[in-house]
């Protein structure tokens, strides 16, 4: 039996005995895990050996759907977006295990929650392997469906029951959208394989809807900016593993699917990767703009995935505007940062997921302005965290930097080659990167900071302790693999080697700028290395200074008033971020409850400010009851007076003869 | 013969404004009943050469509308002991000039009717008529009662448009048709006792608990 | 073989006839169940080769199967068995604590079984004016299941339904006297009105035979609740007990648009295009879709609901008829589809209104925790109804929205999506708060074998053919589409 | 030959904040501090003892540790006049940048780690004010990047020849403009921030190391000296003629020294700006290197 069919049903099967043996919290748990853990393994071959050599892997299963017998092939590109499938989803089951035990749900059959999470694995796994365009929306609608369960796990919210119905709204829609991409791009070979699409044969107009088509319909499942709204609802909604496999790796879907389906459309033309820039560009500056004007920890995390989407279609648009332009450089530059990207978001942000959900294990609160002081507490979390907050902020020598100077080398390459009227998207993705880059940093900086240091602002983070190793050791996994791809740059390069050569045309050569790249990223690296040596170096020249110095432990001053409440003094997350929120009110219009005090002798007042998403408040929630008010002007039609009815009966009918007699039909 | 017949179809038309007229309900069962005597009547006049069949179909025809149909109404209507009033939503002199103009309406359509080998355009003419008028009483009448009136004359509008149309309907089928149409005013009538006995009324226009 | 058919005919009537004599409530159930198990085990032996030994006549041509009406028996047979399966547990109760008395239950049964018998009449009947009566039969027997339950409110349902019905039925009559009128006049004999005999003679009076058409759509649309004259539906839908809403939307809904189908194919056969009866299909599908979107938006009542639901459906499968071979493919296979699902559903709904004692969607919460199985059945149901892969109605949908693009009739299209996007975002809307809502705990109830049964035999079969569509149901459904269409 | 830029920066980085006070002080007609006086202080400051606050976890030990290594490697980047940078590649200044950017962060870090409000408005308005420069700096290299065709710093600020000033003056003006502004938000000047005043709630940078004190002190001190000074050194390598005359050292210290009392009269004549407005100066800045890239595209 091929190894990709192992890979398929394994994960199924493991789900299906957590389900059946579901009574029990750590059976099921570990049911899941086993079957992911299969999955890891019998997947770990192939991939590597499709991402060395370049080479596909086929298999066809003998499965009579209405579309014929299921066909799997694992190319460099699959193969790249497998690897954080099936390496991340048994870790998160790891941590999950963990996790799920202090939910004291009575009666609750957890065996439900493992099947889906193992569901969604395998739904991820058959859109990346399937080469058939009914089997992929299958396959895509199961994935979408399986996170609807996941995120419903506390069904006794209402937030979270709305989330998950969010969820699977914009989920569906954009299926359909899909749906048509296929449908229409089936009529040029009179079948959905594939294999027999004849882009060339579609005429320009049409290429553009289909792009659109499929832009719109896999950017909902990315979180494209404004197609995003599902996501800063159910990440918070969903127990936290789910929301590290949600974030770190399924809307990564997305991101093949847009590949996928450009390379289907037989390569990119500039205006697409124009529109990539674009919608990367708002995504990444809306989205840390809106992460930045939250506090509660995982919202703000979720809309930290829109941006780094953002920063991947960017490296992306980059690549497809190289490819458009002819210039190997930018292509190969554009499309390895971005791919780079994804790998490294999903390793970051799943790791950032995970804390967040220790912190609310231990907090049982994840609203940062009641946080404090946990990294006396939970060391181990705050340096994961820590190392995680510098890596999406793309700080070197940790990944995210390595992905980051790939899309912007690429930009800065191109901008100097290409015309005036090519030059601007990249020039934009430069200025755009920069203020992302420096926004995301004020972003987490306020999170580390508030949570993390300080004094606790409440007595559940007073009281806080580290977690188990169950739940750590995970984090410092992908810790390790973000200092990893910092140092180890050019071996984490070579991965996508051959994914980009699925996208690049025959006619441009990736090899000489990958060459270029290589040396540079081992520079890098070096760079990195050095800055961790010499912050060595420098901290025992400082041990030596301070050895025979006074070394004391004051207070923080307290600003002259007489009983300093050190906590409730804080700066908090709300004032750190106000400045900058103030500034871009008029995008995020902000909302603030409370006053200011005035009179002299002031009585308690509290003060909320809270940022809904603008895009859901002031353009589709219109929308959507807008629809609902048109079709409830229907509704007087069932009165319930029979005589109308009969009435109706004979109406239609007269019309109908009318229309035959006056010739109509 | 032809006299008789123009004097059934006479009495067709008359029965028709009749029961657009007629505030009575009781009246207006016995006018339906006389009209499915009429109808009765008519495929055997001139329409078919006889046979022993349409004898059998037309008395069966006749027995069953002129003779169960206003015994079963007339039933319903004591036990139910309804209003003996039509109480109709369109008043009586409006009922019946709409009725005059469908008739000169209904003539002048079926004289343009291209139905090929058919001449007796006049019998289809007050067919046609007939249904609109069971409409008008379907749709314009308060009472349950005199909704099944409507339902009855609109089934003998298209007994009548059968026996002129079509003169290949087996006997089987024709059979069937009116064993329906029995059984649908046997049901009609039990529903209005239910109704009856549930609502203590019959006005079906109050029947509006079930909406949206 | 074609002693079979008599036996469908005749086995109902035999349970009818039997239902005299039984004395205990319980087992008039158990007996009609008896009856419709022993048509599958006809339909088993006797056509165990489906849909080879098809076409079957017999009686003098009187009565006929072709795979077109052996597809909708399949799905007849399937709806009853699970009705009646389901009967045993929505009325256990009732029998038990006298509120359904003998002479009801036996009232009752024998209604279900005429309906059974009336609807396999429709089917097997090859004269469409002994079709007809049927259709008319089936009327007149179901109304008084509809208000079993004498409630005010079933009473006026049931009033409602027995007229709206009829006056529409009584169109269709028009429509078959003019199938009749537009034959080349002449050739007489009993023969005439065949559906075998009228799609083989030519020469009609297209004129005619189009009005002929809109008669009939007209008239058993109503029977059929094609949008505007679905109104009968969901009061009937809503106030007859579980089973029987279940049986009505599952099938006789679909009996009703099969006349339609036999009809539009004499058309279709006779202009030798699908073009007249095909761009109506496409209007009347279109605004039942619209129409039951409006209404599933705003509802409170979870039967209603679903009645609307049935509205949809039927106007995806009236859309799908007026598409083309792939269309009818895609409509045929929608039919079987959507009577499962709607069955479970109803299923669902009639046993969780009868624990919470209401059909008020805000009454009922939290299913999943106060009764697992039966909130099981309504999710699945519910997301399968809305069309969530991997149950089935995606793939028939799929294939609907396939035949469209490849007629490259974009503006369907765009309606069709708009209508059940709203649909699926009203729908979901109203289902997580039933399943998973904070409400009222009941007592938890035992479920009972029977139940267990229904509802997984129905979500397998969902899953399995959104999965899987096996060699031999393709091959029928080809040859069943094809008779469909009625052009040579 | 290489070695002498860090030498050079090494041991002249501190004389910047000492040119610029000095030349602050005489344009007030003080006489002023002594041009060495920033090394005495941080002689000074290294003989003390430190003081942290019980709050702090740590974070405030890490930040001298950083900004030292951090700028120590800065070095390696930064080309002196027409001396490449010991180490240059294609792309190297988005390593520097994000070196800076990896400084700011742990700063501000440490700034928090008190727990004291002042601290955290002055990380507040570090992280807004840095978000809004780093557009203009990269917008301006890519003008220069533009002018060259070159990618590497080295590259780009030594390929600027004299026929670039006879062709393109105007954007090379924006450029170095655009450049100066940064300077200025970097390194925490007026219009920006006043280092010298003591009301807390004004201040950026200084505000931010409030709470440390002693060796902590000086070695943040010394990072900041060397920060300026590597960006003073960018600005004026773009003046510096290439081609390796050996009159290139004595005109680049110049040039230095130029800067410095350049940011010393900016300091003396205008007053720091409202907090509100500073966004909008950043924001010019990157509209300038923007409008620089419009012009050399333009041609």
């Amino acid at each position: 039996m091929s190894p990709l069919f192992w890979l398929l049903i394994l994960p199924f099967i493991g789900g299906l005995a957590a389900l059946l043996d579901g009574r029990s919290k750590t059976r099921s748990a570990l049911w899941a895990l086993a079957g992911l853990t299969g999955a890891l393994l019998s997947a770990a071959k192939p991939v590597f050996m499709v991402l060395v050599s370049g080479n596909n892997i086929a298999a066809a299963l003998p499965w009579s759907m209405v579309a014929g017998p299921l066909e799997l092939v694992l190319d460099p590109l699959s193969a790249f977006f497998l690897l954080p499938v099936v390496v991340l989803g048994p870790l998160f089951a790891l941590y999950g295990g963990a996790y799920m035990r202090h939910y004291r749900q009575e009666g609750h059959w957890h065996g439900i929650h493992w099947f889906f999470y193992n569901l969604l694995a395998v739904g991820m796994i058959l859109v990346l392997l399937t080469r058939n365009g009914l089997s992929f929306m299958v396959a895509w609608e199961v994935m979408s469906l399986a996170p609807f369960f996941l995120v419903l796990f506390h069904d006794r919210e209402k937030t979270a029951r709305h989330a998950a119905w969010i969820y699977l709204v914009a989920g569906h829609l954009g299926g359909i959208l899909l749906l048509l991409f296929f449908l229409l791009l089936g009529t040029s070979g009179h079948s959905l394989d594939f294999v027999t699409f004849q882009p060339q044969l579609l005429s320009p107009g049409l290429r553009h809807l289909l792009f659109a088509l499929a832009f719109i319909g896999f950017g909902v499942k990315a979180g494209i900016l404004p197609v995003h709204v599902w996501l800063p609802e159910a990440h918070p909604a969903a127990p936290s593993h789910v929301s590290a496999y949600m974030s770190g790796v399924m809307i990564k879907m997305g991101i093949y699917g847009i590949l996928r389906s450009i390379q289907l459309l037989g390569g990119p033309v500039f205006a697409w990767g124009m529109v990539l820039v674009l919608a990367g560009v708002s995504s990444g500056v809306l989205g840390v703009l809106f992460a930045l004007a939250q506090h509660d920890l995982k919202r703000l995390l979720a809309y930290h995935s829109v941006e780094n989407i953002g920063i991947i279609l960017l490296g992306l648009g980059v690549g497809m505007i190289g490819i458009s332009l002819g210039r190997p450089v930018v292509a190969v530059f554009g499309l390895a940062g971005g791919l780079l990207h994804v790998l490294n978001h999903s390793i970051f942000k799943g790791m950032l997921f995970l804390g967040a959900g220790s912190i609310q294990q231990q907090c049982t609160s994840l609203e940062i302005d009641e946080l404090g002081g946990l990294k006396k507490r939970m060391p181990i979390t705050a340096l994961c965290f820590l190392i995680g907050s510098a890596a999406i902020c793309g700080l070197p020598p940790l990944n995210g930097f390595i992905s980051e100077f790939l899309i912007y080398f690429g930009a800065f390459q191109g901008q100097t080659v290409a015309s005036a009227a090519a030059a601007w998207p990249l020039l934009l993705t430069l200025a755009g990167l920069a203020l992302i880059g420096g926004l995301a940093a004020a972003c987490f900086v306020k999170a580390c900071g508030i949570i993390f240091l300080g004094s606790p602002r409440s007595t559940p983070a007073a009281k806080a302790g580290e977690t188990g190793p169950a739940m750590y050791l995970p984090m410092l996994v992908l810790a390790a693999a973000c200092c990893g791809i910092g140092l180890a740059a050019p071996y984490f390069f070579d991965l996508v080697r051959y994914p980009l050569a699925v996208l690049l045309p025959a006619s441009l050569s990736p090899s000489p700028p990958f060459v270029g790249a290589v040396g540079r990223l081992t520079i890098i690296s070096l760079v990195g290395g050095g800055v961790i040596i010499l912050s060595l170096g420098t901290a025992l020249i400082r041990f030596f200074l301070l050895r025979q110095r006074t070394v004391c432990r004051q207070p923080t001053w307290g600003c002259g008033y007489l009983y300093p409440d050190a906590a409730r003094m804080q700066y908090t997350a709300s004032s750190f971020a106000r400045s900058i929120t103030l500034f871009f009110d008029t995008i995020l219009h902000s909302r603030v409850e409370g006053a200011v005090p005035g009179e002299f002798f002031p009585a308690r007042i509290g003060l909320h400010s809270s940022t809904p998403d603008p895009l859901t408040r002031f353009c589709f929630t219109p929308l959507f009851s807008g629809i609902a008010k048109f079709l409830g002007l229907l509704r007087w039609m069932q009165h319930g007076r029979v005589q109308l009815y009969i009435l109706y009966i004979v109406a239609t009918l007269f019309l109908l003869l009318t229309a035959l007699a006056g010739g109509w039909l | 013969m032809l006299t008789l017949m123009s004097l059934l179809l006479f009495l067709l038309v008359l029965t028709n404004l009749t029961l657009l007229g007629s505030s009575r309900l009781a009246f207006c069962i016995r006018t339906v009943a006389v009209q499915g005597v009429v109808l009765g009547c008519i495929p055997l006049i001139g329409l078919h050469p006889f046979t022993l069949q349409h004898g059998l179909l037309s008395l069966s025809a006749v027995v069953l509308k002129g003779g169960v149909f206003p015994w079963l109404l007339l039933r319903s209507l004591r036990v139910a002991r309804v209003k003996r009033e039509v109480e109709p939503f369109i008043g009586f002199s409006v009922s019946l000039s709409i009725g005059f103009f469908v008739l000169i309406g209904s003539v002048v359509f079926a004289s343009r009717l291209p139905l090929a080998g058919h001449h007796n355009h006049l019998i289809i003419a007050l067919a046609i008529f007939t249904m609109v008028t069971g409409l008008l009483l379907l749709i314009s009448r308060r009472k349950a009662l005199s909704m099944v009136l409507g339902y009855l004359v609109l089934e003998n509008g298209i007994y009548c448009l059968g026996a002129a149309v079509a003169d290949h309907i087996p006997m089987v089928v024709e059979f069937g048709v009116l064993l329906d149409v029995w059984v649908a005013v046997f049901g009609m009538g039990i529903a209005m006792y239910q109704i009856n006995r549930e609502f203590d009324h019959t006005d079906v226009d109050r029947l509006t608990e079930l909406r949206g | 073989m074609s002693v079979v058919l008599l036996l469908f005919l005749l086995i109902p009537l035999a349970g009818i006839a039997m239902a005299m004599r039984v004395r205990r409530g319980a087992a008039l159930f158990w007996l009609s169940l008896a009856v419709v198990l022993l048509d599958d085990l006809c339909l088993l032996v006797g056509m165990s080769d489906l849909p080879v030994c098809l076409p079957i006549t017999t009686a003098g041509g009187w009565f006929y199967l072709d795979a077109l009406s052996g597809w909708h028996l399949l799905v007849m047979l399937l709806v009853f068995t699970a009705s009646s399966l389901f009967a045993l547990v929505y009325f256990r109760a009732d029998l038990a604590s006298d509120r359904l008395s003998i002479a009801t239950a036996r009232r009752y049964n024998q209604l279900w079984l005429g309906s059974l018998w009336t609807m396999t009449l429709t089917l097997l009947a090859n004269n469409i004016g002994l079709m007809w009566v049927g259709m008319e039969a089936t009327t007149l027997v179901t109304a008084f299941l509809v208000s079993i339950y004498p409630k005010p409110a079933a009473i006026e349902a049931m009033w409602k339904y027995l007229i709206i019905c009829s006056v529409g039925i009584a169109f269709a009559f028009v429509g078959t006297l003019l199938v009749a009128a537009a034959l080349p006049s002449g050739g007489a004999g009993s023969q005439q009105l065949f559906w075998t005999q009228l799609m083989t003679t030519g020469g009609y009076n297209h004129l005619l035979l189009k009005a002929a058409f809109l008669f009939s759509l007209v008239g058993f649309g109503t029977k059929a609740g094609l949008a505007p004259t679905h109104t009968w539906l969901p009061d009937a839908h809503s106030q007859a007990p579980g089973p029987v809403s279940a049986m009505f939307s599952g099938f006789m809904l679909n009996a009703a648009l099969y006349c339609i189908m036999r009809h539009g194919a004499i058309v279709n056969h006779a202009l030798g295009s699908d073009m007249f009866t095909g761009r109506l299909y496409i209007f009347f599908g279109l605004m039942s879709i619209v129409v039951s979107a409006a209404f599933i938006l705003h509802q409170r009542d979870i039967k209603r609901l679903l009645a609307y639901h049935s509205v949809e459906h039927l106007g995806i499968i009236t859309l799908g008829l007026g598409l083309g071979p792939a269309g009818c493919f895609a409509a045929l296979l929608h039919t079987v589809n959507h009577s499962l699902c709607k069955s479970l559903s109803f299923f669902a709904a009639g046993r969780l209104g009868q624990l919470y004692g209401s059909h008020d969607m805000d009454r009922i919460r939290g299913a999943l925790r106060n009764a697992p199985l039966w909130g099981i059945a309504l999710v699945g149901s519910l997301l399968a109804l809305i069309g969530v892969a991997p149950f089935s109605i995606f793939i028939s949908e799929y294939l609907l929205v396939k035949a469209a693009i490849d007629r490259q009739a974009i503006a369907v299209i765009v309606i069709f999506l708009v209508g059940s996007g709203v649909i699926f975002v009203s729908a979901l809307g109203h289902l997580i708060p039933m399943a998973w809502g904070e409400g009222q705990m009941l007592s938890k109830k035992h479920c009972s074998v029977s139940a267990v049964i229904v509802v997984t035999v129905l979500l397998s079969l969902l899953l399995f053919l959104g999965l899987f569509l096996p060699v031999p149901i393709r091959n029928f459904l080809d040859q069943a589409a094809f008779l469909t269409g009625g052009v040579q | 030959m290489s070695l002498v830029t860090v030498l050079l920066t090494l041991s002249l980085a501190p004389l910047m904040p000492g040119v610029i006070n000095r030349s602050k002080a005489v344009f007030a007609g003080r006489r002023g501090a002594p041009l060495l006086q920033p090394y005495f202080d941080l002689g000074r400051l290294l003989q003390k003892g430190v003081v942290y606050s019980d709050v702090s976890s740590g974070m405030v030990q890490l930040v001298p540790v950083v900004n030292v290594a951090l700028f120590l490697c800065c070095i390696l980047l930064v080309p002196l006049g027409s001396l490449p940078a010991l180490v240059h590649f294609q792309g190297d200044f988005v390593l520097l940048a994000y070196l800076m950017g990896l400084g700011r962060f742990v700063t501000m870090l440490g700034a928090l780690d008190t727990g004291s409000s002042f601290e955290g408005m002055g990380a507040s308005r570090e992280a807004f004010f840095a978000a809004l420069a780093e557009p203009a700096f990269f917008l301006a290299m890519a003008g220069l990047a533009k002018m060259t065709g070159a990618l590497s710093l080295t590259g780009m600020l030594q390929q600027i020849t004299v026929e670039h000033w006879l062709h393109a003056a105007p954007s090379l003006l924006l450029i170095l403009v655009a450049l100066f502004l940064v300077f200025l938000a970097e390194n925490a000047r007026i219009p920006v921030d006043d280092p010298t005043t003591h009301l807390e709630l004004t201040m950026i940078h200084e505000v931010m190391i409030l709470d440390h004190s002693g060796p902590d002190l000086a070695m943040i001190e010394y990072a900041a000296a060397l920060k300026i000074w590597l960006m003073a050194a960018i600005i004026t390598s773009v003046l510096v003629p290439s081609g390796s005359s050996p009159l290139w050292l004595p005109f680049f210290l110049l040039l230095m020294v130029i800067l410095g009392v350049l940011v010393g009269l900016v300091e003396s004549s205008m007053a720091r700006l409202r907090l509100i407005r500073v966004p909008q100066l950043l924001i010019g800045a990157g509209v300038f290197a923007g409008l620089a890239l419009f012009l050399e595209f333009a041609q």
